[in-house]
């Protein structure tokens, strides 16, 4: 008994899954990258968004989660396939471009380090008292200090709306 | 046995009983719109097995059961797989945030019992977030299979549900700004007390809840929006190519959606399990009883809709949609929120 | 600002929608103009604008009633409506959307709506019958937005707005005749010439920032107030401020040597004339220098040549005045003249009295403005005195507004100059700056008697102009007519009012003095007035032969006084000459080729070459251009990860 | 036991990482463009774990924003896809150098 709930505390805890989790997601975002078929790459990506949305609701954002579902898996991601389907796109021919993908592929891996070492050096701790739940957000999203970007976004969609139609519209 | 283990087996015990629950809410239903909608059109309908036909569906379960496994020779396998698998996950994730009732004892112990697996803070956002995935197994059916039928079905399937997510969506605000939150069982306690403070009454939100209906309605292709399933002109729309146990999971899922359906307009505009009437008795099992009973009616109400209204084409779908739900669905938010916030509704 | 607030506090909100009322007229006018113009509703356009604006004068009526309810704070009564947020707000430079609403501003308010309103009412007469109705209408409304502005604005930030506001519609409706040549040529003289004296404004206003830290017009003002109390290391600073703010008010203002556009302004339309450059912009100036009283208290300099360059100029005008044929050049003249009168007494220190006589001015000069635009009317777009004569019986109700308003403005007891103009010469007399009493004494009569002339030629004798014209003659529609009475009745009775007590808390007049005018004052000012009309009166109307006679007789005077002391002549010969030619010979073949074009053919010739020898860079594909900036990331990462320190 | 910030910041960095890289292999204009999605969503990923750290919202919400912006941004870029795709028939980005004339 003893030894069963030892393990539920391990699985259940947040850390594991977490690793769980970001084992997920790296791995479908290496398919993302590595699959030949544009709409393999979409479902791994989907699956990279899911696991980054179980993230973070790990980390502590739960509206930032479901978001994440609402606006990547969504509707980004939906809009992808549905763009992909309507073109009706074939997996990408092979072709030789080693020279790009090496170079690529080194500069990625340094700037991985790069950005790695940075980021790991100064350890910071989890800060205690916070307070993310969907009504904080609003209220700091809704204060003076936002509420002006906020509506100026909506001005930003409005915009891509109306400049996406001209631009996918046919000639007449 | 530690609180700790307790609760995570109480949870376990949970998810088993609303699982079976809803298989077998889903077996019957299929069973109720066949007799009900023959019924409608004086005809009998499937009485031969068992008393009433009450067998009916276990025979139709055997039978797909044993029917062949057919797969188009061109079909991405794993996408063809791994549609009727989202699709059922997605229903049932759905409705794993959903209450059934107010929390009760179970006689005999101290344990108190939630009829919820999860109570999330962000329940109902939950739900439609959730809900959105449920396209994808509509487009991974449609392009697995390789076929022109899947592919326009699934085309013309997701695009409907494109589009009615966002008048279901915005359905959903004017409610939330009313309970002040995303929490489904405080959205059901705000309409507690006489049946006027239910949701769905004129001077709440009725507005949402008649395009919450509409869309749902389509969003889970029920009729009469249930195009991608045009015989005439798709055959069967994005599962054509779907056999035998495949097909199964597919029906399932559409089914335990149009439940959740059921279950969410219960719990958002008809009071959850509130009588509506101060002076019956509430909790518990009265309160499961009311539950059931309102979401019975619903479910009704899909049949019935079924039964009576003819299919819509597919461009009067899309004008309604966009030019009707939508901006009904906006006035709502809009108007509700000048209430609230102005006159602190 | 909720609704609760409006409803304690009207004042907190209201001039905000004094403000905005006429703007919104301007847009609509502008969005749904051709649609009006196409359904032949020019006269709804009128309407519209008219109405917005009086009830925009309407509700300043309420502001002014409710600013006597606020609280005084160092007594004085102020409020400052603010919109919520800041329009610029860069480090310590903060420009907030705020108005002032203190005496001095409620009070203007007062005038531009409601002598604006009356003006818009007689546009809708006096435009009756051209063609672009709307178009006036929506430069008018423009123009009513931005003379508030300028007037509410709570810091020189917004003021500078509608200065700026008020002079772009001065331009568009001098010019409102386009086609005319005059009048677009009058319009860009107009426009030119402000300019000059907008430098001066911007300087000012740079100065004043970098001196006081503040443009809000109340803390200016505050600050001030301090400096006057501890011995100041820069006294030379604030010299230079007003001056340059003083230069910026002579153009606005019309004064000497910047007056030389208004005359010309009278290309545009009569009520624009009666609204812009008589009643509201041209006192802008004025308001200006009241507005920073305090500032020009402290510096002795600045005041000298308020008062000398006002007194200059109304003498200068006034003696123009003598001899123009135009019967709204006279006019013009004669208000350059009484804006040198204001100048004048701001410049002794009678800030009030100034202000108080832009008060009195805006409505005799708009009387007189729209009367002669009635004549205009009646002759059917004649202009000419020399061809008037003898209207007084054709036209009554004009002549007789007519008659008040000229009285009230030569200063003819109980009528509303008389009070206005007496004060500024006492003033002058009891500060003991008895140069300046004597130019203003000697202008009085000048006025009186130019303004007489203009009277008796148009309204007296017999009619000197065709068949034709006389055939036409017609009195005005009431629309036209309204205004008029109205105008006249008020000449009757502002001039009554306590404007200077009224004003003295928010110009901060420390002393007023209580003035004992000595026993001859009054009626040697009288006396002087009638002595202009009846010299008048012997020569145009008794002995109609003289004038012609006198004429003759003083023909090198003439000579000076008909080319306006030769500024135009200067100034064109200044841009003719200097200007054009220098441009021609030293900037444009020295500079511009040797030197700016040289240069910009090398950088030309530059890229040109560094482009030729790298343009194998570009391959026109997207992932080697995404290298390329990948790669100047790991770069400048390892630089600032791996450089040593 | 809580998870520590660099391990979210170095999963972030690894999906960024491996965003770069799949720009740089893939030549399918919508693959590139997903890629740049993955960019975005390990920048967001920082920015959720730096909220966390610091403990206020302002991560959140910077987060809130790029979503919207992403919105935006697949909307016109898929518009864009499109018309590309009218242009020339195929999706290969390397076939679209016309900026090299």
């Amino acid at each position: 008994m003893a030894a069963l709930e030892q393990l539920l505390r391990l699985v259940l805890s947040e850390a594991f899954l977490f690793y769980v989790f970001s084992g997920l997601a790296v791995a479908s975002a290496l398919g993302v990258v590595l699959q030949s078929n544009p709409v393999h790459s979409a479902f791994s990506l989907i699956v990279t968004f899911c696991s980054l949305s179980a993230i973070y609701g790990l980390l502590g954002a739960p509206f930032i989660a479901v978001l994440q579902i609402i606006v990547y898996a969504g509707a980004i991601m939906v809009l992808f396939l549905f763009v992909l389907m309507l073109l009706n796109v074939k997996r990408e021919a092979p072709r030789a471009g080693r020279a790009l993908a090496a170079a690529a592929l080194l500069l990625g891996l340094l700037f991985a380090v790069q950005v790695g070492t940075t980021l790991s050096g100064p350890g910071l701790t989890p800060a205690a008292g916070y307070d993310a739940s969907t009504q904080a957000f609003a209220r700091q999203l809704f204060s003076p200090r936002f509420v002006y970007v906020f509506e100026a976004t909506s001005i930003l969609i409005l915009a891509a709306l109306v400049g996406a139609v001209v631009v996918a519209k046919k000639e007449p | 046995m530690t609180p700790a283990l307790q609760e995570f087996l109480l949870i376990l015990l949970k998810v088993v009983i609303i699982t079976q629950l809803l298989l077998g809410l889903f077996s019957f239903m299929t069973l109720a719109e066949r007799r009900l909608l023959a019924f409608m059109q004086f005809r009998l309908g499937p009485n031969r097995t068992g008393p009433f036909g009450i067998l009916q569906p276990i025979a139709d379960g055997i039978k797909l059961f044993f029917k062949e496994e057919l797969m188009p020779a061109s079909a991405s396998a794993w996408a063809f797989f791994a549609a009727p698998i989202v699709a059922v996950t997605a229903a049932f994730m759905a409705i794993a945030t959903v209450p059934y009732g107010p929390p009760f004892r179970i006689p005999g112990t101290s344990i108190s019992v939630t009829p919820q697996i999860a109570d999330l803070d962000v329940g109902l956002l939950f739900i439609f977030a959730i809900t959105s995935l449920g396209v994808y197994s509509v487009v991974l059916a449609g392009w697995s299979a390789n076929s022109k039928f899947s592919l326009l079905g699934g085309l013309r399937s997701s695009a409907q549900m494109f589009s009615y997510e966002l008048s279901l969506g915005m359905s959903f605000v004017g409610v939330i700004m009313l309970a002040g939150s995303f929490r489904i069982s405080d959205i059901v306690a705000s309409q507690a007390g006489w049946f006027w403070n239910w949701n769905i009454s004129p001077s709440k939100q009725l507005l949402a809840g008649v395009v919450y209906f509409i869309s749902a309605a389509a969003e889970v292709n029920r009729t009469p929006f249930d195009l991608p399933e045009g015989e005439t002109e798709l055959v069967a729309g994005y599962h054509t190519e779907y056999s035998s146990m495949k097909f199964a999971l597919m029906q399932m899922a559409e089914y335990i959606n149009m439940i959740t359906v059921a279950v969410l307009t219960t719990n958002l505009f008809l009071g959850g399990w509130n009588p509506g009437l101060p002076f019956l008795p509430v909790g518990g099992l009265w309160g499961l009883g009311y539950f059931a009973a309102k979401t019975f009616f619903v479910l009704f109400v899909f049949i019935w809709m079924r039964g009576t209204l003819p299919r819509f084409r597919y461009d009067q779908l899309m004008n309604f949609g966009w030019k009707v739900l939508i901006p009904l669905a906006a006035l709502n938010v809009l108007g509700t929120a000048t209430l609230v916030a102005v006159f602190k509704w | 600002m909720s609704f609760e607030n409006l409803v304690q506090n009207p004042v907190l909100v209201l001039p905000w929608i004094v403000l905005l009322l006429p703007l919104l007229g301007f847009v609509v006018l502008c969005l749904f103009g051709d649609g009006i113009k196409r359904d032949k509703e020019e006269n709804g356009a009128g309407i519209l604008a008219t109405a917005l604006v009086l009830v925009s004068f309407a509700l300043s009526v309420v502001v002014f009633r409710g600013l006597q309810a606020v609280q005084p704070l160092d007594g004085l009564r102020f409020v400052q409506p603010y919109l919520g947020f800041e329009w610029i707000d860069v480090a310590s430079f903060r420009i907030s959307m705020s108005l002032l609403v203190d005496p001095l501003s409620a009070l203007m308010t007062l005038v531009v709506t409601g002598v604006g309103g009356l003006i818009h009412v007689y546009s809708l007469g006096y435009m009756a019958h051209d063609e672009e109705r709307v178009r006036y209408f929506s430069y008018l409304n423009l123009f009513t937005f931005f003379m508030l502005l300028l007037v509410l604005g709570g810091n020189l930030a917004l003021m500078f707005v509608g200065w700026e506001g008020v002079g772009l519609c001065s331009y568009l409706l001098i010019g409102f005749w386009f086609k005319k040549k005059s009048a677009s040529d009058a319009g860009n003289k107009a426009f030119i010439v402000n300019r000059i004296g907008d430098v001066g404004l911007i300087l000012a206003m740079a100065l004043a920032f970098q001196t006081f830290g503040t443009l809000d017009s109340f803390e200016l003002v505050e600050n001030a107030k301090n400096l006057a109390y501890e011995p100041i290391a820069q006294a030379g600073v604030v010299t230079a401020i007003c001056l340059l703010l003083f230069l910026g008010a002579c153009g606005k203002s019309a004064q000497v040597p910047l007056h030389v556009w208004l005359p010309d302004a009278m290309e545009g339309p009569t009520p624009v004339s009666a609204l812009i450059h008589a009643a509201t912009m041209v006192t802008a100036g004025v308001y200006l220098v009241a507005r920073l009283a305090p500032l020009f208290r402290l510096s002795e300099g600045a005041m000298l040549a308020v008062a000398w360059v006002g007194g200059i100029t109304a003498l200068v005008a006034a003696s123009i005045a003598l001899v123009q044929t135009d019967i709204k050049r006279v006019l013009a003249y004669s208000t350059v003249s009484q804006l040198g009168y204001m100048f004048l007494a701001c410049g002794i220190g009678a800030f009030g009295i100034g202000v108080f006589h832009v008060f009195t001015h805006a409505f005799f000069k708009a009387l007189l403005f729209l009367g002669s635009g009635s004549v205009i009317h009646a002759l059917s777009g004649q202009q000419d005195m020399r061809v008037m004569g003898g209207l007084r019986t054709r036209i009554p109700v004009t002549f007789w507004t007519f008659v008040v308003g000229t009285a009230a403005i030569a200063g003819i007891p109980w009528l509303a100059g008389y009070f206005s103009k007496d004060e500024i010469l006492l003033n002058a007399l009891v500060r003991e700056r008895l140069p300046l009493f004597w130019l203003g004494l000697f202008t009085a009569l000048l006025t009186a008697f130019y303004m007489s002339r203009l009277l008796f030629m148009t309204f007296f004798g017999s009619f000197r102009g065709d068949q034709e014209a006389e055939a036409h003659l017609h009195e005005s529609p009431w629309s036209m007519l309204a205004p008029l009475v109205i105008l006249a009745a008020a000449c009757f009775y502002v001039g009554q009012l306590p404007v200077n007590a009224f004003l003295a808390p928010a110009l901060r007049s420390p002393d007023e003095l209580e003035l004992a005018s000595p026993w001859w004052f009054h009626q040697v000012v009288i006396g002087v007035a009638v002595a202009g009309i009846l010299g008048a009166f012997l020569i145009y109307v008794v002995y109609s032969g003289l004038s012609s006679r006198i004429y003759s007789a003083l023909r090198p005077l003439n000579r000076v006084l008909e080319s306006k002391y030769g500024f135009d002549l200067v100034y064109d010969g200044f841009a003719s000459g200097v200007v054009v030619e220098g441009s021609r010979r030293v900037l444009w073949q020295r500079v511009d080729i040797a030197a700016i074009d040289a240069a910009v053919d090398g950088v030309g010739r530059l890229v040109d070459g560094v482009a030729r020898a790298t343009r194998v860079l570009q391959t026109g594909l997207v992932r080697a251009y995404a290298l390329v900036i990948l790669g100047g990331t790991v770069a400048l990462l390892g630089y600032l990860l791996w450089s040593p320190r | 036991m809580t998870i520590p910030l660099e391990h979210a910041l170095l999963l972030s960095t690894a999906l960024f990482a491996i965003g770069v890289v799949g720009v740089f292999l893939r030549r399918n204009v919508i693959t590139v463009f997903m890629c740049i999605e993955l960019m975005l969503n390990a920048v967001n990923l920082a920015f959720v774990g730096f909220s966390r750290a610091t403990g206020n919202l302002d991560g959140q919400i910077l987060v809130f924003f790029v979503m919207t912006v992403a919105a935006a941004e697949a909307a016109v870029g898929l518009a864009i896809v499109i018309a590309l795709r009218r242009q020339k028939d195929t999706l290969d980005l390397d076939a679209f150098s016309s900026l090299r004339w």
